[in-house]
């Protein structure tokens, strides 16, 4: 058993255990997912302890399934999934569906570690599905307990990532039929040739799996309903940690594997990327409650890292990347803020809302940060990954980077309007009398979060430069540069 | 080649931190001193700064990498060089006044704490626009000092219309951005540096005269947003909810000098492209010219003083649209003495009417408060460029001078007189207005020497300043051009006869606004002033048909979206079509399930007759 | 004709079937499901033993050994299970007996290659259901079961009947190998081909003769549907593979057959209400499925064997968990099982997911298979319709696994017992996958 | 001219059987059809084993027989205990199970 | 002169089966049954199967079909208040359907392959060798199946099933 293969199943072995008690478990969630970030900043800092795969699981004509590898992207998004899952346990700490949430996280949290792990695609399928279904577990279970929102959930991600299997089993029985060796390795599959239409019909089917857990533009209707329905801890995890996988699918399968389709769909995909960013926005400016604007405005930011990302290009695809990270903290900001005001009993509905910040200054400063956070205010997290998604797809495809660019003036009216329809203003009367501020731990963990998103905006570089090796991993040029250039 | 040029903005950055770390633990005053020593030590640094390299500045001081993805690089990283010294003496010095005006000024509002935040975090965030060397950190800084404005316009928050005009302020000004934003995407994808000087060297090998063009035309919307000309000048009016020192050093003095002192910048750039300078100029004089016009009608003292800044700004666009950025840069640094000034008077007059911002409603303060008058008075002289006791005559006028002698710059010239009119008009009909004629006597007020002090320093900049560049032709100091013309240029000067008039006319027109101004109040306090032209006092009501079409526009448009297009397109449409149509399938398929044995069994002929069928085509 | 070595196992089950039906009479009915079960463990041992073995009428070729083997353990663990049941307290030897004939027909239609030898396999493994179906003391809705079932399967032996009638009178042969290649060559021979293909797809319950299933897992007695689904159908389904692999023309009507199950089966079971019928419904998807494998081709055989023993191992799952419930149940009432059968609702749970084709358990390997040789037989319409309503099966199983249900009778749901047989084919359910996958690409 | 004349008898005994199993309202004129069914499949095999001379289509008429004889007494059985049990003999007393027409 | 032998029979089954199909009563209904049997009966002579045809009459008229007979007797209720519904409800579709299948029936026999027209007659010898020899466990399973018909007949009517 190597340590990768701990870090993998030791949430999943916490968590029936976690199942099995009938109270309490909140300090063993919370001990396993901080064992968990610790060895998730080993692995990523010293990678070299994953390179053994004498454990692989070996089966033949799928390959040698229980394969791990050490990329530097699988890792760094691993430290963050590592990171989210603690402050959303933090967040959910007084709720009384805490242990259904931390059940789902903890599984969750397995499922990405493997899929960031993974080198089988069949294996990052598995745990894709699996992660989706945990996902809707916690949809179920949490906030609003919604069978809808949790089923549409579900089914977005199983109807999109069943259309990647069967685009993966395309592939992959393209490449038997020309080399005879049937395997679901990623290096192995990148190797097959692929005729150019049967290979745009394939990357169209890998992206509907994995765009739609983004969710991009067209594939999204899940997203508000979802983040929407689960309580805003675990909305947290799901659409900082979650929409993880997703993309890095898209970068570490999708593309490698149908490098020439990923660049004939890049124009397709970076107006879908523009869409959807503006689409976010303009729905985050009309949503009817602060769960639903969160829930729009991480759509519209994933729509932007989805633009980076298949723009393939050296700045964007970073930018990207970059962004997904970033969105990761601002999005457990944001939902964090909310997460606080429902714990008063403040259910996010405007009119219910007004003129907080009388009352609770320390969170309306909060607020603020993790809105300017959001719209992409330069010297924050999110603002290297957009300038950067944006200036690379600009080389690609201007006119439609340059409708994306909008989304920065949209940010800045629709985050600035709520702020203003929650915060400001008089104090609107059905507020209770006796709310109170944020307490010291709350307040702690924003802390933590902001000082996060204040260092990933100022020095962005320490990310960004452990990125740029990423995407050589595969030896696949066309990503590294010789796609769009740099 | 010299470490240290980052404690500059450091000290005020550094003060905002302390201030969101620790401001909980101390009192307000503790933190307002706090607060005001840091722009006091950048002041410092950059008195360093002048007596070191003064002469001729050329610094650098790269900090850290910032964002390097292949060839798209850019550090924390700081240059100091003329302009930017100049900038930054502004920025620092300007600053730590109104820090120190605030310690009274200020003491016991309901937000000091935060006040003191965003005041610092403004003052860092300026010294950095001011000292980027590259054009991502200068956007860096562009964008916190739009938040700082916008937070500190809504500083009382807790009046809707406050609230309202700071997101209005940040809204306007970020359209600015994006335009920016654009510009520098398509700067870096066409030159491939984000550096001002590569990009320069760039620029002058390969001009590339359409990109050129419309990067040119986009940072120049987002100069224009952040400098608040027309059309997007609309902001600046209503940002005047925020406290009155936060319009003195954010609304006068730096942030909205920030588009000028970028187009300065960027002046090669433009300079690239023919004919857009000129537009850069005519934008200027329009604006001044228009933002005079609305100023005389106004009866808000804090409004007056915006349309006046728009209109003064106008005058540096124009300045550097004839290719004078020198003396734009000049009028630049004027206009802060004396705006600051103006709009912390102001201020100190609002708190003796209690509040009130309507001139109408005074009169007749010189008796009551005459240190106060005078210091007025001398930033009104300098507003109305008053003829060589008044810095202003030394930038403004060299200005319009200038403009003369441009290709294709009478009429910029005519528009920049007939502002100058106006100017002078507005600025007297308002200084008559509240210190002169019938008293209203209002609340007693003391001013402590933190607010004499700058009001006195700013006062003596206002009729001094202009001593450092004499017009041509005289014979006096003649500073300020030639210590900037290695990375300006020296500008076109009028020469003799042509001088002479420009002189004359120059001065005839403010003796002739003068004039005007005082018989302008004279109508006001009898009721049938400029304030009765509603076309005037509305500002030609651009902004209330920008506020009929935009907001609605993009409000209705995010509701088609949501309801028409998410709700009934994908919920509706999609996934409730899909629902209802696997519903109905469902239930169709279901009438056969209705448990009539005879049915189950025509089910299974049906598939034998067509499996039957399928053979019979098969043979 | 004398003794060949492949007919032991059937001997063993059928001699053991004999003694079953006269254990009544010696009253040692009570412990005829054990003799029962342990004959069938026996057969599948001779099976095992047997391997590759060609005998006159039936081979034992790799899925027919697979299959055979597989039938022969469901066989005895649900006699051992229903030995727990009270439903077969009396008359446990006819019952013991019943299913080990409907055993032996189940080996006989798996390794049979011979059109009689399967129809009378076919008979001796129908006929027994239509008295199992309606076993003293299953109430009249099990009566009604068992007759449309009897009228029905009836119906179908009629049609495979005529069916191998025809393919005699076209080929004067009634073996499934030989002469099939010059099938198309007489329209007798292609009809009976095709009725025989009706004949069976009607046993699996796969569209359009599907009506009848979703009526027999209302009504019927949840054990006896442990055999009728995961005996019976897997059985059929052998003979499928046996039929359809020695003629390739069939691969067409297949597929369209598949394709018209999977989205049948899928949109009647989107709005059942009653679990059983959701069930019945959803199985109708499953021989879709199993019918898409078929239709590949040559590389589909192994897949379809694959996904016939997948889908009996989920049944039996299904259906034992639902033995242990009242039979009106028309929702599975998790709050009361988690509280009184974890592993029982732990086993139901994995067992829908299963069904569903969730990934890592069995039936997410079955239907990647069933992609794969779809997809290398070049028909992807197929594979994405395969992959779709797996997708949209999640819907109804999943609220299936939701739904919040009372148990309506709680004195009825089974205690005693049986959860480690539970907790056994969980994990089965789980962790088979990974043994079955260098079978199914092997 | 017999073969094809005794496959006309068969076609019709097929056509009447499918005919009676869905039309008849009473479940005994449902077996009756059957029978015919079983009966048809007989005279192919007969006209099989007439073609090509061999005693299989004989033997295989005998299994139909006895296994169409054989699932006719269980369902006979079964019969009467649907008329005792749910008091009636035609097709709609066996409407208990059934999709219900609403949740 | 077979051929019209055959024709005739054909005729009989026609109408037989059209009675089957309309009369009313199931005693009716299993006369008509036995008419089409012993019909077939001399079919199955004529295509030279005079063992099968002597089963036909034994087995099938003479044990089936008292089966049936037995079965209605059983089945009658003492008291007929009013003639029962002979079509099932839902009428037309099935017939259509009956319909549609006979058109396809015919268009599929408009190209039948030429049949052989020698009829060899083979006995019950020959019948006999073959249940025994080579389909000889055949016929055992079909033993199997009778006795498990037996059990099965026995345990469908089992009374006290109810527990009650």
């Amino acid at each position: 058993m190597n340590l990768g293969s701990v870090f993998i199943l030791l949430p999943w072995l916490a968590a029936p255990w976690l199942a099995t008690r009938r109270t309490g478990g909140h300090c063993f969630a919370m001990a396993v997912a901080l064992v968990e970030l610790v060895l998730a900043l080993v692995l990523r800092l010293a990678p070299g302890m994953l390179h053994d795969t004498s454990h692989a699981l070996f089966i033949p004509m799928l390959g040698a399934l229980w394969t791990l590898h050490d990329g530097l992207l699988g890792g760094t998004l691993a430290v963050l999934t590592a990171l989210l899952l603690p402050i959303s346990l933090a967040f959910a700490w007084r709720l009384p569906e805490f242990r259904a949430l931390a059940l789902a996280a903890l599984v969750m949290e397995g499922a990405l570690f493997g899929l960031f792990l993974a080198d089988n695609v069949l294996m990052f399928y598995i745990f894709y599905e699996i992660l989706a279904l945990a996902g809707a577990f916690l949809i179920l279970r949490t906030g609003h307990k919604s069978r809808t929102a949790a089923l549409l959930f579900l089914l977005y991600t199983v109807v999109g990532s069943l259309l990647f299997l069967v685009a993966l089993v395309g592939v992959y029985v393209l490449h038997g039929a020309q080399t005879g060796v049937y395997d679901f390795s990623v290096l192995i599959l990148a190797d097959t040739r692929i005729p150019a239409t049967a290979g745009l019909w394939m990357f169209l089917g890998m992206v509907a799996g994995l765009a739609v857990k983004m969710p991009l533009f067209p594939l999204h209707s899940w997203a508000s309903s979802s983040y929407g329905a689960a309580a805003p801890a675990g909305s947290i995890f799901l659409s900082g940690a979650a929409v993880t996988a997703g993309a890095y699918g898209l970068i570490h399968f999708a593309m490698p594997m149908l490098p020439q389709a990923a660049l004939q769909f890049a124009p397709v995909g970076i107006t879908l990327g523009a869409i959807g960013t503006l689409y976010g926005a303009f729905l985050a400016l009309n949503a009817d409650n602060l769960r639903h604007f969160a829930a729009y405005a991480s759509v519209s930011h994933m729509n932007l890292a989805g633009l980076g990302l298949f723009a393939l290009q050296a700045q964007a695809m970073r930018g990207g990347i970059f962004l997904l990270i970033a969105h990761g903290l601002v999005s457990a900001g944001l939902f964090g803020v909310v997460a606080v005001m429902e714990a008063r009993g403040l259910t996010g509905e405007w009119a219910g809302l007004g003129g907080l910040f009388r009352r609770a200054p320390r969170l309306g400063a909060w607020m603020l940060f993790f809105f300017l956070a959001g719209m992409g205010l330069p010297g924050l997290a999110n603002f290297p990954g957009e300038f950067l998604s944006l200036a690379g797809a600009f080389q690609v495809l201007p006119w439609a980077a340059g409708l994306a660019t909008l989304g920065i003036l949209a940010g800045v009216i629709y985050f600035l309007r709520i702020y203003e329809r929650v915060m400001l203003g008089p104090l609107n009367a059905v507020l209770p009398d006796a709310l109170a501020d944020l307490r010291q731990g709350e307040w702690l963990l924003f802390w933590v979060l902001g000082l996060l998103t204040l260092w990933m905006g100022l020095d962005p570089q320490t990310v960004l430069a452990h990125l740029g090796t990423l995407l050589s991993a595969h030896g696949s040029e066309a990503l590294g540069g010789g796609g769009h250039g740099v | 080649m010299s470490e240290w040029l980052w404690l500059i903005p450091g000290f005020p950055l550094l003060g905002a931190l302390l201030n969101a770390l620790f401001g909980g633990r101390c009192s307000p005053r503790g933190m307002g001193r706090m607060a005001a020593t840091m722009p006091f030590l950048s002041t410092l640094v950059v008195l360093a700064l002048w007596s070191t390299h003064g002469r001729d500045p050329h610094l650098h001081d790269r900090v850290w990498t910032w964002i390097a993805v292949g060839r798209f690089h850019a550090d924390i990283a700081f240059q100091v060089d003329q302009v930017t010294l100049i900038m930054i003496s502004i920025a620092a010095f300007v600053g730590f006044l109104i820090h120190l005006f605030s310690q009274q000024f200020m003491a016991g509002d309901y937000g000091e704490r935060r006040y003191y935040f965003y005041l610092n975090l403004f003052v860092g965030g300026m010294l950095v626009l001011t000292m980027a060397d590259n054009l991502l950190l200068l956007y860096l800084g562009w964008e916190a000092v739009g938040l700082c404005s916008y937070a500190l316009v809504a500083h009382w928050y807790r009046k809707p219309e406050n609230a309202w005009a700071g997101r209005k302020a940040f809204v306007v000004t970020r359209i600015g951005d994006t335009a920016l934003a654009l510009a520098i995407f398509m700067l870096f994808a066409e030159y491939h540096t984000l550096n001002d000087q590569q990009l320069f060297v760039a620029v002058a090998t390969h001009p590339d005269v359409l990109v050129l063009t419309i990067a040119g035309a986009l940072t120049l919307i987002g100069a224009i947003a952040k400098s608040a000309q027309f059309p997007l000048h609309i902001w600046l009016p209503d940002s005047m909810a925020g406290p009155s020192t936060v319009s003195a050093l954010i609304h006068a003095a730096t942030m909205v000098t920030a588009g000028v002192y970028l187009c300065i910048r960027l002046y090669p750039v433009f300079a690239a492209v023919p004919g857009m300078l000129w537009v850069i100029g005519l934008s200027g004089a329009f604006t001044a010219f228009y933002a005079a016009s609305c100023a005389i009608a106004q009866v808000d003292i804090k409004r007056v003083l915006a349309y006046s800044t728009i209109s003064q700004l106008g005058y540096m666009f124009l300045g550097v649209g004839i290719g004078a950025p020198s003396l734009g840069l000049f009028h630049l640094l004027v206009h802060a003495c004396f705006k600051a000034l103006l709009f912390m008077s102001a201020g100190v007059v609002i708190s003796v009417y209690n509040e009130d911002h309507d001139i109408r409603h005074m009169g007749g303060l010189k008796a009551q408060q005459p240190f106060l008058r005078w210091v007025f008075l001398a930033g009104i002289f300098a507003l109305a460029a008053v003829p060589v006791v008044s810095a202003s005559f030394y930038s403004k006028d060299a200005i319009i001078a200038t403009a003369f002698m441009v290709p294709g710059g009478k009429l910029l010239w005519a528009l920049a007189l007939l502002g100058a009119v106006l100017t002078a008009a507005y600025a007297f009909r308002l200084y008559f207005l509240i210190f002169e004629g019938p008293v209203t006597p209002g609340e007693p007020y003391r001013m402590g020497w933190g607010m004499k002090i700058p009001l006195a320093l700013l006062a003596a900049a206002s009729i001094g300043m202009g001593w450092l560049q004499f017009p041509p032709g005289w014979s006096g100091p003649d500073l300020w051009l030639p210590w900037l013309a290695p990375v300006l240029g020296m500008p076109p000067m009028p020469s003799g006869a042509v001088n002479v008039f420009l002189q004359i006319t120059g001065s005839v027109a403010t003796l002739l606004g003068i004039g005007i101004g005082i018989k302008a109040a004279q109508w006001e306090r009898r009721g049938h002033g400029f304030s009765r032209l509603a076309f005037l006092s509305g500002a030609w009501f651009f902004d209330a048909a920008f506020l009929r079409v935009f907001p609605p526009a993009v409000y209705a448009f995010a509701r088609f979206l949501d309801r028409g297009v998410e709700r009934t397109g994908f919920r509706w449409a999609f996934l409730g079509g899909l629902r209802d149509g696997f519903g109905v399938g469902s239930q169709l398929l279901g009438i056969g399930e209705n448990g009539l044995l005879s049915r189950y069994a025509s089910g299974m002929v049906l598939g034998l007759l067509i499996l039957l069928v399928f053979a019979w085509g098969w043979m | 004709m004398v003794y060949s070595p492949p007919l032991l196992p059937l001997l063993i089950v059928a001699g053991a079937a004999v003694i079953a039906f006269l254990g009544d009479a010696l009253r040692i009915g009570k412990i005829m499901p054990w003799w029962g079960g342990g004959a069938a463990i026996a057969a599948a041992i001779s099976i095992m033993v047997e391997k590759l073995t060609l005998g006159d009428f039936l081979y034992w070729n790799s899925s027919a050994t697979l299959l055979g083997v597989y039938l022969s353990l469901a066989t005895a663990a649900g006699l051992t299970f229903v030995a727990f049941h009270p439903l077969p307290r009396k008359l446990s030897g006819s019952f013991t007996g019943l299913l080990l004939t409907a055993l032996t027909g189940s080996l006989m239609l798996v390794g049979g290659q011979n059109l009689l030898f399967l129809f009378v396999g076919l008979e001796l493994q129908v006929l027994p259901f239509f008295a199992l179906l309606a076993w003293p003391g299953s109430g009249r809705g099990a009566l009604e079961a068992a007759f449309k079932y009897a009228l029905l399967a009836a119906l179908a032996s009629a049609q495979f009947a005529i069916g191998i009638a025809l393919i005699y009178l076209g080929d004067g042969s009634l073996a499934v190998i030989p002469p099939f290649s010059g099938m198309a060559g007489t329209i007798y021979g292609l009809i009976g081909v095709l009725a025989l293909l009706a004949a069976l797809s009607f046993e699996i319950a796969a569209a359009p003769f599907h009506a009848w299933v979703a009526d027999i897992y209302q009504g019927a007695p949840a054990p006896m549907l442990i055999f009728l689904s995961g005996v019976g159908k897997v059985a059929v389904m052998g003979a499928l593979i046996t039929l359809v692999s020695a003629t390739p023309r069939l691969q067409l009507p297949v597929a369209v057959i598949a394709a018209a199950s999977i989205l049948i089966g899928n949109l009647l079971a989107y709005r059942a209400g009653h679990l059983r019928r959701m069930l019945g419904h959803s199985a109708i998807a499953h021989a879709g499925y199993f019918l898409a494998a078929l239709a590949a081709g040559p590389v589909g055989t192994i897949a379809a064997s694959a996904y016939a023993l997948v889908y009996g191992i989920m049944s039996v799952g299904t259906f034992m968990g639902l033995s242990s419930l009242p039979e009106n149940s028309v929702a599975i009432p998790w709050t009361v099982l988690r509280a009184r059968q974890p592993v029982l609702a732990g086993l139901l749970g994995v067992t829908l997911l299963s069904l569903a084709g969730m990934p890592p358990s069995i039936g997410f390997f079955a239907k990647l298979f069933v992609i794969i040789v779809d997809i290398h037989g070049q028909i992807l319409w197929l594979a994405l319709l395969v992959a779709f309503g797996s997708a949209f099966s999640f819907v109804y199983y999943l609220s299936a696994l939701w739904k919040p249900a009372t148990l309506s009778n709680p004195d009825r749901l089974l205690c005693r017992r049986g959860w480690e047989g539970f907790a056994a084919l969980g994990i089965l359910m789980l962790a088979l996958g990974w043994v079955l996958v260098p079978y199914g690409m092997g | 001219m017999t073969l094809e004349l005794a496959l006309v008898i068969a076609a019709l005994l097929f056509l009447a059987g499918i005919a009676l199993i869905l039309l008849r309202r009473s479940l005994i004129f449902l077996l009756l059809g059957m029978e015919l069914l079983f009966n048809a499949a007989m005279v192919i095999a007969l006209v099989g084993g007439a073609r090509w001379h061999s005693s299989t289509g004989q033997v295989l008429v005998i299994f139909i027989m006895a296994l169409s004889g054989a699932a006719l007494a269980l369902t006979l059985a079964l019969l009467l205990r649907v008329k005792q049990e749910l008091g009636g003999d035609t097709v709609d007393v066996l409407c208990h199970l059934r999709e219900e027409a609403d949740e | 002169m077979t051929a019209l032998l055959v024709l005739l029979l054909a005729l009989i089954v026609l109408m037989s089966s059209a009675a089957l199909l309309v009369v009313r009563s199931p005693m009716h209904g299993a006369v008509n049954l036995g008419v089409t049997l012993l019909a077939l009966g001399i079919l199955f002579l004529v295509l030279g199967a005079p063992f099968v045809a002597a089963l036909e009459v034994v087995l099938y008229v003479g044990a089936i079909l008292v089966l049936f007979l037995f079965a209605i007797m059983l089945l009658r209720t003492p008291v007929q208040p009013e003639p029962e519904a002979r079509w099932r409800s839902g009428f037309w579709w099935p017939v259509i359907l009956v319909l549609l299948l006979a058109a396809v029936v015919i268009l599929l026999f408009t190209r039948p392959p030429p049949l052989l027209t020698v009829i060899r007659e083979i006995g019950p010898v020959i019948i006999g060798r073959a249940l025994f020899g080579p389909y000889m466990w055949l016929t055992e399973a079909v033993a199997l199946l009778l006795f498990a018909v037996i059990g099965a007949v026995l345990a469908v009517h089992r009374r006290e099933g109810h527990d009650a």
